[in-house]
């Protein structure tokens, strides 16, 4: 057993390093150091100077426009990008709905979608859960009703991140009422700009618009938008579920994040030492770095896995779990460190009140610790991934 | 021994929670920490009216010569609705002050806060110093003038007056000094539970009064342990009403065809929250039970590390237990979370009175 | 509010103090402080001393022989008979059957059981749980048949403490198959010697011998020990659990425990200081003590409900809860504190190995730590207490 | 990048599993642990027999030249059994020292272990001295004599010699004495869980050699070092175990007219068991897979911290969802516990190791 990359991987990481010193905007880099926010505009940036690059499709396959990279490539690009803190990219189109297209779409719609996916020429989002229907995603009522060439849709979704900046959405619609509630989904693509699609922004308890309602009102859709069968988007959404989970760890921020808390408890004061010499806090940031250590591991047995061709299994819920708890619990150190200095607060990230004495740091740990209450609860609540670890796993 | 409240407080705790529930619901709640002041007026005037604002002073200034059981039922109720008026700042702290302070001058100043007419905020904490009221750099200088700064002065954009807790040659004081005051400014902002605080930057000002007592020291520690006092009372009311709201919740909402009370792990996890806010009502009432002194400044550090781990643990749950709808503006859930975290870490965090404790 | 106790309080605490100086045998003094099992005979002992000043029935009303004493006072005297570290009385007869006997027995039974509990003559035992029924108490199987005078009892009872010591036990038994499983449980008094009785040891992974099976073969009892009537026996059950549940929690032993943990840490090395100097062990020490006084404010709370008249409630289930974890964390830190001083292991209590150079209290570490894995299992395992409090307390 | 076990050591796991389970029931193995030896000696000879008292010794002394991985893999599929033959003192600690150690006349001895013919000893820690290495008072006298004592020597009373740690002038040494030499005293015990250990008394002892490698303390260190790999690695294989176990008894138990594995909040405490036994066995190819030496040794401290924790917690809510059944000495998941709580505590305790991992 070692850990050492191959020459050719060390190579690799090499270019990616490289391309990252070049091409990584110095004007988003300091954002994103500094925790603003980006614009949409920027956002769009990043990803078209990767587009660019041709890394993209980075866990896509060759014949689809993706790198074909093993699993090992890919941990040591997103590694790279993470330890950067380059933005995460938007993971709608990317590794979303991309997957469900080259495995259940037509043709066309593969020549169509997948090329301006890999290019982010549209922005996607996701149209899944609704007011009704949470964890229980198969009750959904949201209904599309085939009227000649078109879907007429009509309903609700919620949750869904950044809508106000998508060109895109993917729905799951109810096209049959009978039968088993997992029965009579259908997976279908819309056009954010089609008439009687209205977003209405969420406001989140850390002041942020991030997610928003989607409302369809008669919403004609052609049904060449219908991805794979009528009736089989359960299917293909059990599919993209599973994709999702996987990609939601997110060790090397936490690892930023972890070694930025330390050094900046070096100039923390509660008592009359500084923080960092606290043996409390020495002990938890102790404990952060053995579960990063352990998180990783868990990250790279499971490309081991891949690669032996043993596919991800339901770990990618274990990750989860461990992932988004460790999260939780560095952006909670984060803001019990920051002590007051956590108090001025204007809304979300983007705001920093510069005339407030308390570092940027501080004044954003409030909103950086109640964003995070969310990650365990999106994507499938950590009980939802229980529910599934017991069953898939322990059979039980 | 008596564990039991006097009629008096039960009445007290009563007319406090039959207004919050006739007048302090969710939406007025949010609508008066929208508000320019980030608070109601209204709702201060009917505080001076009900005489809430009068319960710890003498009676020789109008106040009810109530006690410390008597402040914690206030905020034990408080909790319960998230109430946002500046009584902490104002009665807790600045009139903590004032009611201990050897100042011959001070019964206008106390009369003015039992009418409501006038507010005060105290400011003794300063930029990355941490929480040791003794640790300052504030000072009077040889001609009598104030200069330094001072951070997390709550309620800063309302006050009419701020009592400064400043060094003084070789002893402490508090000078008091007017909003409008030359050479102080004010930087407001607005708090991550919706309340409103400030740093003050003194430059040569001049106090209206230095008020140089003694043991000023001593009476911003015996103040700011009553303020531990209170917030943990109020911390234990948003408990309560947490673990409520998220039965409620969990009982009206259905998933995979039943109540989501229904799925046992949940049940369990509601029962951890219950326990939780049992037991740290347990601990406050053992701090205000307890007559030693020596041994209550113990305990009150004690209940500020209890409550800040078990305040953070219930409001959390609560949040998860809502799901998605949990993180949302528009949900009461996540302001009680807001509030139990401001709590956890105002005035140091639970690590940190742990230490004292251990110390003490 | 005040914790003071009123003067009468004081001298009755003065007067128990004294009985204890004057009356509670050295010989059991040493052996309890130590931490050696005592014999049959001394735990008769000590019951007769606290019989003999009138002292056993400390929570029974005056009318059935007991002291009638308030909230206030019983809580005294056990605090003091817990800091003295004075044996537990055992609770099978004095707690638990008699309240039994007197609420729902008959004028005879009365007469007779009552006041030879109250004198210890009888040493009783408990037959509840059954090897197919543990937190499902309803379901048990034990069957007794009315065959003319008498009741012919057949089954199995598990869990039986201390059985092989007893005298006599109460038996849940089914006199009818029909029904609700909670229908057709009667409560019947056995007497130890009758023929066909038969006590078998279950070693537990402390080494000791402290439960058994009892098996009853064609036992025959006389009607007349029947409590209360032939199927109401779940009442009586479900009262007598109840009064079990509430005096579990035993804070003053941990607390005597603790402080005791606290000073032998000064003279525990594991590194270079003491561990009574470990920021972690101390941090610890805290969070007992100052659960300690959350737990003994519970339990005050409740006495101070019961004053007022309220009764005690499903609280009881928050105290067992909590104490038995507080039990269990307070064992497995003198685990941890003695380290592998603690590796000598002859057995249960009484074992120690004279030769062994690690000191006794480190030798019964483990021992101590095996024991009270029990705590949190039975008399309704925590997660039933749960189960209770989320029905009859938050009504989910 | 390579996280899998070789085809040498897929079959030296494979060999160990089906020996367990024909051989090494719960049943026998309780026959062993109450026997006089406190093991089973035809158990002993079939391990020298299949090889794997040869793993980690280098070819020249008949050894199989296996790394720590190879310990590894041995443990784990020893803990999943509980066994309780001498490997660890044997092989692991006593043979430990010898592999490493410069002595010219240390093959014999190996060899000796390899066959299974001699049993060895390691004694280094001390009565009430801790698990720092160096903290020893035994000390070799002007005339060569050994004193002093040792605690924790395990398998004490099976073995034929002991390797004893001394101090020697200004320098360590390991002392060699058979078990019957002059001015010996061996104080034997049994362990809580069921092996067997001992105290040694040195009066006076004259050695049958003394090696004094000046290396002998860093030789010590690695030693111990991995020793916490391998009993690290054992206590995963209890957890795994512990948690199947669980599934299973909660499988087929009854209560309330369903398997108790069907209730919500048992199933997830399930999940939380697997998860601990997952992350732990990450965390431990973690340490096998990292080559630099300083990080190696940095993160086998966290290993231990880590595994200690992760054991008890597994193994309590084991036995915690045995109920009743669990806390009886005829089911074998109590024993998991026992021994998951040794390996927790001994050579040092989560806490010691925590700080041991902060320090580095």
């Amino acid at each position: 057993m070692d850990l050492n990359f191959s020459k050719e991987d060390m190579a690799f990481q090499e270019e990616v390093k490289d391309f990252l010193d070049k091409e990584y905007p110095q004007h988003i880099r300091e954002k994103m150091d500094n925790g603003d926010d980006l614009t949409r505009e920027e956002i769009v940036e990043w990803h078209k100077i990767v587009a660019k690059k041709g890394w993209m499709g980075h866990s896509w396959p060759v014949e689809h426009g993706g790198t074909g990279w093993d699993a090992t490539k890919r941990y040591i690009y997103l590694r790279e990008l993470a330890m950067n803190g380059c933005p995460l990219f938007i993971p709608f189109g990317l590794q979303m709905v991309a997957p469900v297209i080259w495995t259940f779409g037509s043709q066309k719609q593969k020549e169509h979608y997948l090329p301006r996916i890999l290019n982010f020429d549209d922005w996607w989002c996701q149209g899944y859960s609704e007011p009704g229907s949470g964890s229980d995603l198969a009750s959904l009522k949201c209904k599309a009703e085939r009227v000649g060439d078109e879907y007429v849709i009509n309903g609700a979704k919620i949750w869904t991140t950044l809508a106000q900046h998508a060109d895109w959405i993917f729905v799951l619609v109810r096209t049959q009422d009978t039968g088993k509630k997992q029965e009579g989904i259908t997976f279908i693509l819309v056009d954010m700009n089609t008439p009687g699609v209205e977003v209405k922004p969420i406001i989140t308890i850390d002041g942020d618009h991030e997610v928003n309602y989607v409302f369809f009102n008669d919403v004609r859709v052609p049904a060449e938008n219908v991805v794979g069968e009528e009736g089989q988007g359960w299917t293909y959404a059990k599919f993209l579920l599973f994709h999702e989970r996987s990609s939601i760890a997110g060790a090397p921020q936490m690892r930023r994040a972890v070694n930025a808390l330390m050094k900046r408890a070096e100039k923390i004061y509660h008592g009359d030492n500084p923080l960092s010499d606290d043996p409390s806090f020495k002990s938890k940031i102790a404990q952060f770095n053995l579960d990063l250590d352990a998180l990783e591991m868990t990250e790279l047995r499971g490309l081991a896995a891949e690669r032996e061709g043993k596919g991800p299994g339901p770990e990618s819920s274990l990750l989860k779990i461990k992932g988004t708890e460790l999260q939780q619990r560095i952006t909670t150190l984060a803001l019990e460190a920051a002590g007051h200095e956590a108090l001025p607060f204007g809304g979300p990230y983007g705001f920093k009140n510069e005339e407030i004495s308390s570092p940027k740091i501080a004044q954003i740990s409030a909103a950086k610790y109640l964003n995070f209450r969310k990650v365990t609860i999106y994507g499938g609540t950590n009980e939802i991934q229980k529910n599934i670890i017991a069953k898939a796993v322990l059979g039980i | 021994m008596n564990l039991s409240f006097t009629e008096e407080q039960i009445l007290l705790k009563d007319s406090i929670s039959k207004f919050c529930s006739t007048d302090y619901d969710f939406e007025s709640r949010m609508k008066s920490v929208n508000s320019e002041k980030g608070y109601s007026p209204e709702h201060w005037r009917m505080f001076a009216e009900l005489g809430w604002l009068a319960v710890p002073f003498s009676e020789e200034y109008g106040g009810l010569d109530g006690d410390q059981v008597d402040l914690s039922v206030v905020f034990e109720e408080f909790g319960k609705s998230l109430v946002v008026e500046p009584y902490l700042s104002n009665i807790v702290l600045a009139g903590g002050v004032l009611r201990r302070i050897n100042w011959a001058e001070k019964g206008t100043f106390i009369e003015d806060l039992v009418s409501g007419s006038k507010q005060i905020s105290l400011a003794n904490y300063e930029p990355q110093k941490g929480y040791n009221l003794s640790n300052i750099d504030t000072a009077i200088d040889a001609d009598g003038n104030l200069n330094g700064s001072k951070s997390t002065v709550l309620n800063a954009t309302n006050a009419d007056y701020f009592l400064v807790f400043t060094k003084n040659i070789d002893s402490y004081a508090f000078a008091l000094v007017p909003k409008d005051a030359e050479g102080i400014e004010v930087k407001g902002y607005k708090t991550y539970d919706g309340f409103v605080s400030g740093e003050l930057v003194f430059k040569n000002c001049k106090p209206e009064a230095l008020i140089s007592d003694e043991n000023s020291l001593e009476v911003l520690e015996n103040v700011i342990l009553d303020a531990l006092v209170c917030i943990c009372s109020e911390a234990i009311g948003a408990m309560e009403k947490s673990y409520q709201l998220t039965i409620e919740y969990t009982k009206q909402r259905e998933q995979f065809g039943q109540s989501l009370s229904k799925f046992q792990a949940l049940q369990h996890r509601m029962v951890d929250m219950f326990m939780e806010t049992e037991y740290a009502k347990s601990f406050l009432i053992k701090v205000l039970a307890t007559e030693d002194d020596n041994e209550k400044v113990k305990l009150t550090y004690g209940l500020k590390n209890q409550i800040s781990k078990a305040g953070k643990q219930v409001g959390e749950e609560a949040v998860q237990l809502h799901g998605g709808m949990g993180v949302t503006e528009e949900m009461s859930i996540g302001h009680y979370l807001k509030r139990l975290m401001v709590i956890a870490n105002i005035f140091g965090s639970a690590d940190y009175y742990l230490s004292k404790y251990i110390e003490k």
